[in-house]
């Protein structure tokens, strides 16, 4: 059967070769007429250079990475190759494993729909298989360690040309077709290939290599170092703001602004719109804003003022309600908070938008405070509420609506501004700290930016590398 | 119970998921941890009809102003639920995918939910120009800064801004108000942008973890209980 | 109701019908629509939406009202619709029951069941006691779930994503391929000015996030140096605010002509 | 680009409804001398005009692909055939009118070069104009491509970037099945693919949150997957610190498609005669700009205006 097969193969590439010939002696009639793609003859490309393979670093295994240099005729030379194609070693065993495997996801299909027909009971078949399976694979790495004898290359991916690295990964799962084992001698080679498919210069065969998990993932130490520094930066601020240190933290004009807008609610006798944005009760936009809610809140308590608080998330709404309840308690008016001041109007953007709108013009509050999280509807309702003819206060972190709130508002609390209000106004020593943190990462910032810029200019990438998160 | 479990629970759930950031072997965990997430925000979508139809049903019974109108809030509701939990008239039954054409469900979102959707949403395009023409105006120097601004990019995203500026020979064409837009928009602009971005970064870093360690706990309410 | 309001009321709702009787002759002569008057009266309802919203702008009205209060219930029951039945039915029941898998027809594996699944099912009905008045407080177990989910995850991207990869793209070169001001102005071409240019650009992105940065310094009066770099901080701000939305404008203006295009082309057939 | 595109103006109703809109902002130019401001009323009047005109009497301009937006075309274009490629459409039906140009045109593009492609979305309300685009590009200009093996539609899960989270490194976790129930193994697309790390390139399409950032922080970062995005004009500058290290290529607004739209027709002329919206709806756009220009122009007249006044009569 092999030399049959080597036999047709040897002929085929025998007519191809005539064929090829014939077709590079153009007759002068088809000088003139284009030559379409698979008419032309190709050389066989330069193979790839120093390939090599390696376990993939900082993952759980499963995976083997392959590294080439670009074949000459790649992007130079005759610039024929147009792709590349991965091969890997398999042992004619691994076709047992698959025969088993196929039944056993068969098997397991048919007990889900039911339709699995087999003598006894079918759930211990089923198990029966999975343990040949198991069985099979750990027989696995001894099949790997017969190569080169009873096995074969098989194609694994073919990558565009230019592409100079490739990582052969599986999956975790067992029982998947592409299911890549660890602790196996693993063979590879790398096709150039050009545009017809036959002709293609292999490369150098690399091997063994096995593929494994690691236990720690060094590509992200960087990350680790920064969320060290930065925690040791924030406890050492907190515990010294709270042995009584006197933090400064300078005003923020957005704040002042708020106490104004109350005392001219209550001067006009009409109430106060207090928007939490479309953030969930875990964006840290929307935490902030709870803050400043609770003394917003306090504030109406004790001027008897109306406060309406129209939600989006239900969980952010049942948060509100408590929220504001304590400060009525704080303010020691705990008779007349009303379960209607916070309530909820539906998870849907632009329907929560168009209800808002409503109560702006029908209720016509004194002042409009937006602090939150927003996306496109932030501008519907600053102009809406410019209209109703209503102060306007927000405050988000959403760098894409920032301008509309600066454009159509009195007072903005920029991005850090409206984390940053939430401590000035808690007042509290550990907020004020972890503030102080902040600024002092972001004096560091800077410093590092500063070296970082110069470095750069001459020349030197050094610093840049320092920064890489490799994964 | 009140304060200390959800405490702990915030601090192991936040800590176990940047730790497995670092860990290989138990980035599994982590991705189970969001797949839960996933279905308890479900459970909040009930949370949330359940209060609609109390804030309406309210509204209805105290006869607040404007109260007819909670009629069609309910009815709407009850409607949309009723027809997209039993997939009436879905094509594919019980088994498509509940946004199946031809399915009721897929019905009233076409001619009820886009157009109210897309229309609220177009309404953007008339408050962008008045929102132009009241607060573009020169009146200090931040203001003017605003509007030159604005104005550029306006300018350079019609034809006529290289009409009116394709005289500018070829060495100076970064004049040419397109590419001047295009510039403002990789310099300037990328500078404002990555302060802010910086700034937002290390805010939300800092309040993540002030929420893990619980020294952040607004979110929970008030102390009186 | 006045008789104004009930006079206006009729001629809408008579413009609707004119409107439906209409569209249904006009898609009953196309042979490949099924059901003319079904379709008709979506395109119809649709347009009369359309044109509720659009009454806004003149004034708050009772139309809008109406618009208003459908959509807020209609968007409701969407959302927990598709919540139901891509998550609860197409993530959680395959992995907890068999029987209900089988009553909702999705595919179910007795080997990839986990029981670890039933952690959200219980938190998420200890939130919906929410709705209970002496049992709420049984609610922030799952809030305190949710915040210490996105806090964790949080934690890590933005200081990765917005925080490092951010200062590290802020080291760029202040001298692009510079050779002196005579050689400059000997060659005073596009590449040159391009180079200058670019020189330029790094020069503000450099000074514009350092000065953007000082701005947002907390713990600091803004006086002196400090004050006049924390001032070019806010007019570097101001460009970015200007340019975004000066940028934006055309996003929202497709919007617009998306819902004219619907008005004109499948409600009233003007153009094609 | 010269004055030669608005020359094809020549039809009457173009003439008469710039005329109006050009007389009424003249008329505005002589109230605002006399420092008289505009009511919002007549602004909006003026946008709905200036919006509507050009859609009833058509004008249309050629377009030259910027950088940005011509990396994603090169990618897509240098890509052998059968690459894969995740188009996901993570907008709501309001955001559509302005990014759905971009996911149709792109989805164009990777069908007539063989790609083949995972669709899915983040948005609930995405799925429905998934659907919409399947068909309106895929069966109608594509009738030869086979569901399971030249594309797939896996469809919306709830859970924003947590989806994201898990994808990176396992579909079939978070996918167990596309959108009509078939298993995730026996679909033809997903052979050879675990999760995104095994894709070729992903192009997303996204306004609001999860949108193409998230994709940069969830699947293009810790993945190292090439990841381009579309986006709403707002969010587009936005997305520039990431460009090119973090994203290959950005789309903006409807120009940004018209772009694209002009650069297919360019190499596919068969294109020609497809629709192509990002182009027709950018008349209305130079109309609407202007006017807007315009406004803030009035704007300053008036406001110049009465603070001179205010200060003769202080003298």
């Amino acid at each position: 059967m092999k030399y049959l097969l080597s036999a047709v193969i040897v002929l085929g590439l025998l007519a191809g070769a005539v064929w090829a010939q014939e077709s590079d002696q153009p007759s002068t009639a088809a000088a003139d007429t284009a030559v379409s793609a698979d008419t032309v003859s190709v050389a066989p490309p330069a193979p790839v250079g120093n390939l090599r393979a390696y376990d993939s670093d900082n993952d759980h295994g499963h995976a083997v990475t392959l590294e080439w240099e670009l074949s000459p005729d790649d992007g130079g030379g005759d610039n024929s190759v147009l792709m590349y194609e991965v091969f890997r070693w398999y042992p004619y065993f691994w076709d047992t494993v698959q025969e088993v495997r196929a039944e056993l996801v068969t098997a397991r299909q048919r007990r889900v729909q039911g339709t699995l027909d087999v003598e006894g009971d079918p759930d211990d078949y089923v198990k029966e298989l999975v343990s040949r399976h198991t069985e099979l694979l750990s027989t696995l790495p001894e099949a790997h360690e017969q190569y080169p004898d009873d096995g074969e290359f098989r194609l694994v991916r073919a990558v565009p040309a230019g592409t100079e690295k490739f990582e052969d990964r599986g999956p975790k799962d067992r029982l998947a077709e592409d299911f890549l084992p660890d602790y196996c001698d693993f063979y590879y080679r790398v096709d150039a290939v050009t545009i017809d498919e036959s002709v293609r210069t292999p490369s150098q065969i690399v091997g063994p290599v096995q593929s494994y998990g690691q236990w720690f993932n060094t590509g992200r130490i960087v990350v680790l170092c920064f969320v060290l520094v930065f925690g040791l930066l924030t406890i050492l601020f907190v515990q010294r703001a709270r042995s009584g240190a006197e933090l400064y933290v300078r005003p923020i004009a957005g704040i002042e602004a708020v106490d104004d807008a109350i005392g001219r609610a209550t001067e006009m006798g009409r109430p106060i719109l207090y928007v939490l944005g479309l953030g969930t009760a875990a964006d840290v936009a929307t935490i902030a804003s709870f803050t400043i809610l609770s003394r917003v809140a306090k504030q109406v308590a004790e001027y008897q003022t109306q406060l309406i608080v129209p939600t989006y998330d239900p969980i952010v709404m049942s948060v509100a309600q408590e929220v504001v309840k304590s400060a009525y308690l704080d303010a020691g008016r705990p008779d007349d908070y009303s379960q209607d001041i916070v309530y909820f109007v539906t998870q849907s953007q632009f329907a929560y938008v168009a209800a808002v709108n409503g109560v702006m013009l029908r209720e016509r509050p004194a002042t409009n405070v937006y602090m939150g999280m927003f996306h496109a509807e932030s501008l519907l309702l600053a102009e809406t509420g410019a209209i109703a003819g209503s102060i306007q206060i927000s405050g988000t972190d959403q760098m894409a609506q920032l301008p509309f709130f600066i454009v159509a508002c009195d007072y903005t609390l920029i991005g850090e501004e409206l984390y940053a209000a939430s401590a000035y106004l808690g007042r509290e020593p550990v907020l004020l700290g972890s503030l102080k943190a902040q600024d002092v990462a972001k004096a560091a910032v800077v410093l590092f930016a500063l070296i970082g810029v110069i470095v750069t200019t001459a020349g030197s990438s050094v610093f840049q590398n320092l920064f890489k998160v490799t994964d | 119970m009140r304060r200390e479990v959800p405490l702990a629970i915030t601090f192991f759930v936040g800590t176990l998921l940047i730790i497995s950031v670092f860990l290989p072997p138990a980035e599994g965990l982590g991705e189970d941890f969001t797949v839960f997430f996933d279905i308890i925000a479900v459970f909040a979508f009930f949370l949330g009809g359940g209060n609609l139809v109390r804030v309406h049903l309210t509204k209805l019974s105290r006869r607040k102003e404007d109260w007819p109108y909670s009629i069609v809030t309910l009815l709407g509701f009850a409607l949309m639920l009723v027809v997209g939990l039993f997939k009436l008239g879905n094509p594919g039954g019980i088994a498509a995918s509940p946004t199946t054409d031809g399915s009721y469900f897929q019905s009233i979102f076409d001619s009820v939910l886009l157009p109210l959707g897309a229309t609220m949403y177009s309404l953007l395009a008339f408050f962008v120009a008045s929102a132009s023409y009241r607060a573009f105006r020169a009146k200090n120097r931040e203001a003017t800064i605003l509007l030159v601004a604005a104005f550029i990019i306006l300018l350079g995203r019609t034809p006529f801004g290289m009409a009116l500026t394709g005289f500018i020979p070829e060495q100076f064409d970064l004049f040419q108000v397109p590419n001047l837009a295009v510039w403002i928009m990789n310099f300037p602009n990328l500078a404002g942008q990555r302060a802010i971005m910086i700034g937002i970064g290390l805010g939300v870093v800092s309040m993540s973890l002030r929420l893990i360690l619980g020294i952040e706990r607004t979110y929970l309410g008030g102390d009186e209980r | 109701m006045k008789r104004s309001s009930v006079i206006i009321l009729s001629v809408v709702v008579l413009l609707f019908l004119a409107s439906w009787l209409w569209k249904a002759s006009t898609l009953s002569s196309d042979p490949g629509i099924v059901n003319a008057w079904g379709q008709a009266f979506g395109i119809t309802l649709a347009a009369f939406l359309t044109l509720a919203i659009l009454s806004f702008l003149y004034r708050d009205n009772p139309f809008y009202k109406f618009a208003e209060h459908l959509f807020v219930g209609v968007s409701a029951a969407f959302w927990m619709v598709m919540g139901f039945w891509s998550t609860i039915v197409g993530n959680l029941v395959p992995r907890l029951s068999e029987g209900l898998s089988s009553f909702f027809k999705v595919p179910f594996d007795r080997f990839a069941v986990n029981y670890f699944y039933f952690i959200p099912v219980i938190l998420g009905i200890l939130l919906l006691l929410r709705l209970s008045r002496d049992a709420g407080w049984i609610a922030r177990w799952p809030l305190a779930f949710i915040v210490g989910t996105t806090a964790g995850l949080n934690f890590i991207r933005y200081l990765r994503s917005d925080f490092i990869e951010q200062v590290s793209s802020t080291f760029v070169p202040l001298l692009v391929g510079w050779q002196g001001f005579g050689h400059f102005l000997d060659n005073l071409d596009l590449s040159a000015t391009g180079q200058l240019a670019l020189t330029v650009g790094n020069w503000v992105i450099s000074l514009g996030v350092f000065c953007g940065l000082v701005y947002f310094f907390f713990s600091k009066a803004h006086t002196g140096v400090f004050g006049a770099a924390s001032r070019v901080g806010i007019w570097v701000l101001m460009i970015t605010f200007g340019a975004s939305f000066g940028y934006t404008v055309m996003g929202r203006i497709s919007l617009l002509v998306g819902r004219i295009t619907f008005l004109f082309k499948d409600w009233l057939g003007l153009i094609s | 680009m010269t004055w030669a595109p608005l020359v094809s103006m020549s039809n009457l109703g173009v003439v008469i409804s710039l005329a109006v809109i050009g007389g009424g902002l003249l008329w505005l130019l002589y109230r605002s001398l006399l420092a008289k401001e505009v009511d919002r009323r007549v602004i909006f009047l003026f946008i709905l005009v200036s919006v509507a005109a050009p859609l009833l009497f058509p004008m249309t301009f050629e377009e030259q692909a910027t950088p940005v937006v011509k990396a994603i075309f090169d990618k897509i274009e240098s890509l052998p055939e059968g690459s894969r490629v995740l188009i996901s459409f993570d907008f709501d039906p309001a955001m559509a009118p302005e990014v759905q140009p971009m996911a149709n045109v792109v989805t164009q593009h990777c069908m007539v070069k063989g790609h083949k492609v995972i669709f899915m979305c983040l948005f609930a309300t995405g799925q429905a104009l998934l659907t919409q685009s399947l068909e309106l590009i895929v069966s109608e200009q594509f009738p030869d491509k086979v569901d399971g093996i030249d594309y797939v539609n896996i469809g919306y899960k709830a859970g924003n970037e947590g989806v994201l989270n898990v994808i990176v490194s396992d579909f079939k976790k978070m996918f167990p099945t596309d959108v009509n129930s078939v298993p995730y193994d026996s679909i033809g697309v997903f052979k050879g693919i675990r999760s995104c790390k095994d894709l070729d390139m992903v192009f997303t399409i996204g306004g609001g949150k999860p949108g193409v950032k998230e994709w940069v922080l969830f699947v293009g970062d810790p993945g190292r997957v090439p990841v381009a995005g579309g986006v709403a004009a707002v969010v587009a500058p936005q997305m520039y610190p990431y460009y090119p290290k973090q994203l290959f290529g950005i789309m903006g607004g409807i120009k940004g498609a018209a772009e694209y739209e002009s650069e297919l027709r360019k190499t596919y002329p068969q294109f020609h005669d497809v629709d192509a919206p990002g182009l027709r709806m950018m008349g209305p756009q130079t109309l609407a700009h202007m006017v807007i220009m315009a406004f803030i122009v009035l704007g300053n007249v008036s406001f110049i205006v009465q603070k001179r006044r205010d200060r003769r009569r202080k003298r």
